[in-house]
């Protein structure tokens, strides 16, 4: 029988655990387990008072091991480790039993859930008494940092550490950044111009030392560990030469092919094969799209190249692998729009004045496609009556389940713009509740309300161009219940806009693979903690911010980008950071040198020495996931705070009350 | 069919609905966006949309929601139940009103009273023949619950047996003893459920 | 290509015509339709309205009896309400294990037993789109349809909800649109073509019936249509034989020939309009059928947006990509 | 069958996906069968079969392994050498006479409480069925030589 002291604490958690499961009795019983000297039940464990009964039990009985049964080691594992710790008992010398997620909150069987608890507080003293003291393992920052994405958000982040002092760098997948906030023409609730208060921003990041800006590039592939990463990013070649390009923009002015602009436009405007989304583009330098060029397509125009006062055009630029090492990365790729045409009922594509609320965007502001002239697919047509359908693709369980936060309040805007552009034209909003609930939010409903927008409780069965009855002849007639009156009714319109939801990016799930994230079943990123840790991710090292964690509004997206740098010049300025020292480790003596290990490691951290005909695991490289610790055929690699011992004398333990009677004996004697 | 039997009180209406509609529908889930009221071809027509529909069943008020003629004017053409963000499956629970109010006698003070008449003598021709059989189905229903309609839908049947399109005697399978054991095990199975 | 054929009652009778086209193009295709022995009506609408087990119970006796006298795993419906009925049943008994229970202590009454999945029902133009496929019925046509204006009426039941599986979009189905341009007819734009033509509304509310007949025929009459095409005999009888009460209820004068698209194929095929029960009409479908090779102008579809200088684009939808 | 049992299961539950999946199970209080009793492992790519046989040779009736879905493993894809050594164990029970449904290996991503849920629920409801292993009747000759030479077979094919 091993020497061990234990100490077991079981908490109530309040009624959290309490209420489910005999604390008391658990307690009371764990007191007669094999080497445990002390169980005791506290109200609440983590609060100071029940820490402070844990250090003084191993200060005054000599405890060597300590169980708390509570909740969820993500939650208190450090907490109560750091008791120990303050006490003079190696942190990991403890170990936890999450009897309140995995127990009493999964059920409200008293009997089962209080056995439940009796196995896990058996498992976890069997297994604490094969624990060996660790060492945590500091490991050194690069103080560069990664932000992928160049929305409002990574803008924000990167303007954040760069003006610390750290170097950043800015990796975006368009040929300028500026993201979706650049496409919007006003924003809610203060109407500020949108372009007009971003383009500063996207000029102090061109002008900002500190930033190096890789536009019109993709990140590749991500290996390392916090601190330490190594990041492959593929700059496409753009054939213009940065160098030598000043942007005046002949080049787009002389280029003769114009084709439909699907990305910053929205569909709804031209660009030029040679182009720059917009003209306050960071950076300046235009891209070729090879795939509408006439020269790539055809081997011959190159009047870009002709008129280029600078000969900057450089049709035989070749994209370029780029290798940055950096400490941290920040994620912030934005969202997705919903694209309507997946619910044909709503005729987009079919109907020529049915809008997606992007396409509104870029045809109210002055800078688009129409001047900001508010007109039918014709081009010409003033709209007289205007209906904008709320919920297009979201809050829909054929769709998306979410609801995406923003559309009830751009939906308003466009009531408003409209009412200012088109005074004469009626304007009806179809909602199912108008979630209008960040600040100043409220009152700008009432400001539109009172402009005289009709408001229409009732989700939208279709629109069509069915006429139906005489008035409906050459309009849009929009079919639906209204709900507060109780009846079917149909609106024949001019133009419709859907107001279409966030979506995660249609890549998020490659993108997430590359950087070893998790995603939730809609696409989005998951964060580490939703309330309490909403940049941080899964894996050191990786924040994220904005819209790629879930659907936000500008203010949101600003403020996570912020939160994301200070995230990243913390762990920048403590210069090193402790790592967990789950890691593996092969026992030189007994590796047969079979290699079985070398290939299954995902990150190279095995290397054979033919010399010696031994393995051997690169600690810095290893991040402990224990594959090559399972596979090893001599039982020489070791995988510490989860080695067989620990795993097996937990089993025992779990399996305490079911245990056959030979088993019993046999390792009952230990 | 939700849990409602593991709960001590006594089933809410809403719970009965559900309970008595085959699978999941769901319609705990409404969320009165009105999608189903919009997209229905004979929603104009009806009483109540199937949304107005269900906040009664919500509010428990089983004799409105029981008299309605809403059920009875679902021509299950299953747009509602496409289109529902809630995924309900709406055609279903109107199947299922249709029979509580047939089962609880409230479908004659409908203004839809003929429908069940129609299924119902619809029903009887297929129990004894097997088959359906549009002429005597035509003759049966308007002559027993719509005289006046009989005179004027004659010309239409005319038309129908001209063309060939209508019989004068009903097919009957040859398995009618058999479908008829197996109607009737059915019947005393499911009560009238 | 050999199927179970579960031709329903309508198909016996009141839409014979459907049968005999169906069988008319069948044969040259390869399809080999084998009538299920003895099979019974499915309850259309009525049953489930009743009596919910013997509903189930009455369907899944023509599935025992397709699963049992084996002719295929595959059970070919052209009606769409009866296609909706053996996948519903189908579907749920495999859903609800408790449903299948009881509906086979039923069926054992009769000395029967239904697997749910072991038949797989499908609608008849979905064999034909998709099984045959568009170049082999391409190969067929002997006599191109060209010069008739048709519009593609799918109704509900085909599309929605998808029991047996989705072979078409449940609110903007197109596979037929391309079986008739095969065919060489013009397909005219019609967007009520999954709507509802009123199903058993004849008989119970005759206002709310003709209301949305008419609004199909309006429909199909604003696009030019000279032939509606149909996939369902409850659709046919509604458009046609209740075409001339709609015009007498709302002062109108459509006068849109309903047929079957297996009709349609069967002239482009060149049978003759006697074998493919032409005739049986109520709407004289001759005036359009003479037509056919006579090149008509049209006016174009009024919904695109005239490619004027200030326009602006038109979103790209999928079969524009492709 | 014997209404009172109660199948015992011990779960391997991946640190990054499926603990954390079974945590937000407890959040949201979505109750399942508590017959579960959950081991944390950091991968799923941990799991060796000795695990696995030890855990029914000590009185578990099945045993549950739960991993991040493929293409979202926290370490690449630990996941999918769990899911060829699962493989491998199968045909190995097999051989043991264990059933198949003893032995599951499922998915559950941190989002996913439900799915981790359910598959306790749908395991605990096959095992109630299959009533208790009874391994030295089962496994005959079950003493540990011959376990520990499978196992180490199983880990070198890997």
């Amino acid at each position: 029988m091993s020497e061990e002291r234990v100490g077991v604490y079981v908490c109530h958690c309040g009624s959290n655990i309490a209420g489910t499961v005999a604390v008391e009795e658990v307690s009371q019983w764990a007191a007669g387990l094999p080497n445990v000297v002390v169980s005791r039940d506290y109200k609440f464990m983590c609060s100071s008072l029940g820490q402070e009964l844990v250090e003084k039990d191993i200060k005054e009985l000599g405890l060597t091991r300590v169980v708390v049964a509570a909740c969820s080691p993500h939650m208190h594992e450090r907490t109560f480790r750091a008791t120990c710790e303050r006490a003079g008992l190696n942190p990991f010398l403890f170990e936890m039993a999450n009897i309140r997620e995995l127990d009493s909150w999964a059920t409200d069987d008293r009997v089962a859930a209080t056995q439940k608890a009796k196995a896990m507080v058996s498992a976890a003293v069997r297994r604490v008494i094969h624990h060996q003291p660790l060492q945590l393992l500091p490991v050194t920052i690069n103080p560069n940092t990664l932000i992928v994405g160049g929305g409002v958000a990574g803008i924000t982040a990167a303007l954040e550490i760069a003006n610390a002092g750290y170097h950043v760098y800015l990796v975006e997948r368009e040929p300028s950044i500026g993201g979706h906030m650049a496409q919007l023409d006003k924003t809610f609730p203060t109407l500020d111009c949108s372009a007009c208060i971003l383009t500063p921003k996207m000029v102090d990041v061109a002008q900002n030392k500190n930033i190096t800006l890789l536009s019109w590039s993709e990140v590749e592939v991500v290996e390392g560990y916090i601190g330490n990463f190594t990041v492959t990013v593929r700059k496409r070649a753009r054939y213009v030469n940065e160098e030598k390009c000043t942007g005046c923009g002949i080049c787009i002015d002389k280029c003769p092919k114009k084709v439909v602009d699907e990305v910053f436009e929205a569909g709804l405007g031209y660009r030029k094969a040679i182009y720059r989304p917009f003209p306050q583009a960071v950076p300046k330098y235009p891209v070729i799209d090879t795939a509408s060029c006439i020269f790539f397509q055809r081997g011959k125009c190159k009047a870009c190249q002709m008129f280029c006062p600078t000969e900057a055009i450089d049709f035989e630029q070749q994209d370029q692998i780029l290798k940055l090492e950096v400490g941290n990365i920040v994620l912030a790729t934005g969202y997705d729009t919903f694209d309507p045409r997946r619910i044909p009922q709503y005729g987009y594509g079919r109907l020529a004045n049915v809008f997606t609320s992007l396409e509104f965007e870029r045809m109210v502001n002055a800078a688009g496609p129409t001047g900001g002239r508010i007109v039918l697919r014709d081009g010409v047509t003033t709209p007289k009556s205007v209906a904008i359908i709320h919920c297009v693709g979201s809050r829909d369980k054929n769709y998306n389940e979410h609801c995406s936060r923003v559309c009830c309040m751009y939906s308003l805007k466009f009531s408003h713009l409209l009412h200012e552009r088109v005074p004469d034209a009626q304007v009806y909003e179809f909602y199912i509740d108008i979630r209008a609930t960040a600040k100043r939010y409220e009152e700008f409903y009432h400001r539109v309300l009172e402009e005289g927008t009709r408001f229409i409780r009732g989700r939208v069965a279709e629109v069509t161009d069915a006429a139906r009855l005489p008035g409906e002849e050459g309009k849009l007639i929009v079919q639906y219940e209204d709900t507060l009156v109780g009846k079917q009714r149909r609106l024949p319109v001019d133009m419709v806009i859907l107001s279409v939801g966030m979506e995660a990016r249609r890549d998020s799930r490659e993108v997430a693979q590359i950087f070893g994230l998790g995603c939730e079943y809609n696409g989005f990123f998951i964060e580490r903690h939703p309330k309490l840790d909403p940049v941080n991710t899964m894996t050191e090292g990786i924040q994220i911010a904005g819209a790629c964690q879930g659907p936000m509004a500008i203010p949101e997206a600003v403020a996570q980008g912020a939160a994301a740098a200070a995230r990243v010049l913390s762990l920048i300025t403590q210069g090193t950071v402790m790592m967990e020292p789950v890691r593996a480790h092969i026992d030189a003596e007994k590796c047969s040198g079979c290699r079985i290990c070398n290939n299954l490691c995902p990150y190279n951290a095995i290397v054979f020495h033919e010399d010696r005909k031994v393995s051997e695991v690169i600690t810095a490289l290893c991040q402990g996931c224990g594959a090559c610790v399972a596979a090893c055929p001599s039982a020489a690699i070791m995988g510490a705070h989860f080695t067989d011992e620990q795993v097996m004398a937990q089993i025992e333990g779990m399996l305490w009350d079911v245990q056959p009677q030979i088993a019993m004996t046999a390792t009952g004697a230990e | 069919m939700t849990a409602y039997a593991t709960t001590a009180r006594a089933p809410t209406f809403l719970e009965e609905v559900i309970a008595r509609t085959p699978g999941e529908p769901h319609l705990e889930r409404c969320i009165q966006c009105g999608t189903c009221g919009g997209s229905c071809p004979s929603g104009a027509d009806m009483e109540h949309t199937p949304r107005g529909l269900f906040a009664l069943i919500n509010a428990g008020l089983r004799e409105q929601a029981l008299c309605s003629n809403t059920p009875w004017y679902c021509v299950s053409c299953y747009y509602c139940t496409v289109r529902c963000p809630q995924q309900i499956h709406i055609t279903d629970v109107m199947y299922t009103l249709k029979r509580m109010a047939i089962d609880e006698g409230y479908y004659t003070e409908s203004t839809a009273r003929d429908a069940p008449e129609f299924s119902k003598t619809f029903i009887d021709f297929v129990e004894s023949n097997g088959r359906s059989f549009e002429l005597g189905l035509a003759t049966a229903y308007h002559l027993r619950y719509r005289p006046l309609n009989a005179v004027g839908m004659a010309p239409m049947a005319l038309g129908m047996l001209r063309r060939g399109r209508m019989d004068l005697t009903p097919t009957k399978i040859k398995g009618i003893k058999q479908l008829q054991a197996i109607l009737n095990k059915a019947k005393e199975l499911g009560g009238v459920k | 290509m050999k199927y179970g054929y579960y031709p329903g009652c309508s198909l016996e009778r009141n839409a014979a015509a459907y049968h005999q086209s169906a069988m008319a193009v069948a044969g040259p295709l390869g399809i080999d339709l084998v009538e299920i022995d003895d099979w019974n009506c499915c309850g259309a609408t009525e049953y489930f309205s009743i009596n919910l087990l013997p509903a189930y119970a009455l369907v899944a006796r023509n599935l025992a009896l397709a699963q049992d006298q084996g002719i295929s795993d595959q059970l070919v419906a052209p009606c769409s309400a009866c296609f909706l009925n053996l996948t519903k049943t189908d579907r749920y008994m495999a859903d609800s294990p408790q449903l299948a229970a009881d509906v086979n202590e039923a069926l054992a009454a009769g000395g029967l037993h239904y697997t749910p999945g072991s038949v797989r029902v499908r609608h008849l133009l979905d064999i034909i789109v998709n099984d045959v496929g568009y170049d082999v019925v391409a190969a067929h046509v002997s006599k191109p349809l060209t010069g008739l204006r048709v519009a593609a009426y799918y109704g509900c039941l085909i599309v929605r909800p998808g029991y047996g599986g989705i072979f078409d979009d449940p609110e903007h189905p197109t596979v037929m649109d391309k079986l008739l341009r095969v065919l060489g007819a013009e397909v005219v734009d019609f967007p009520l073509r999954a709507q509802c033509c009123g199903g058993h509304m004849t008989q119970i509310s005759q206002e709310v019936a003709y209301e949305m007949i008419r609004r199909l025929l309006k429909n199909a009459a604003d696009y030019e249509a000279d032939v509606i095409a149909t996939v369902c005999p409850m659709c046919q009888l509604n458009l046609d034989a209740y075409q001339a009460n709609v015009n007498q209820f709302f002062k109108t004068d459509y006068m849109i020939p309903v047929l079957y698209f297996t009709q349609l194929m069967g002239l482009a095929f060149g049978a003759s309009p006697l074998e493919l029960g032409i005739g049986k009409e109520f709407v004289d479908a001759r005036p359009a059928l003479s037509k056919i090779g006579v090149a008509v102008p049209s006016n174009g579809t009024p919904r695109k947006a005239g490619a004027s200088k200030e326009a602006l684009p038109m979103p790209r939808l999928e079969e524009e990509r492709s | 069958m014997d209404n009172s049992y109660e199948p015992v299961i011990v779960g391997f539950l991946c640190n990054w996906c499926s603990y954390r999946a079974a945590d937000l199970a407890g959040t949201s209080r979505l109750h399942y069968a508590p017959n579960m009793r959950p081991i944390r492992v950091m991968c799923s790519a941990r799991v060796e079969p000795q695990f696995v046989l030890k855990a029914l040779r000590e009185g578990a009736d099945g045993v549950l392994i739960a991993g991040c879905h493929p293409g979202e493993c926290h370490y690449v894809d630990g996941n999918i050498k769990a899911l060829r050594r699962y493989e491998l164990l199968k045909r190995m029970l097999r051989q043991l006479g264990i059933e198949e449904e003893r032995v599951q290996l499922v998915w559950a991503a941190a989002s996913e409480g439900n799915v981790l849920a359910d598959a306790v629920n749908r395991m605990t409801e096959q095992l109630r069925r299959l009533g208790p292993l009874r391994w030295r009747e089962t496994v005959l000759g079950g003493d540990g030589q011959m376990t520990e030479y499978s196992s180490e077979k199983v880990s070198k094919e890997v």
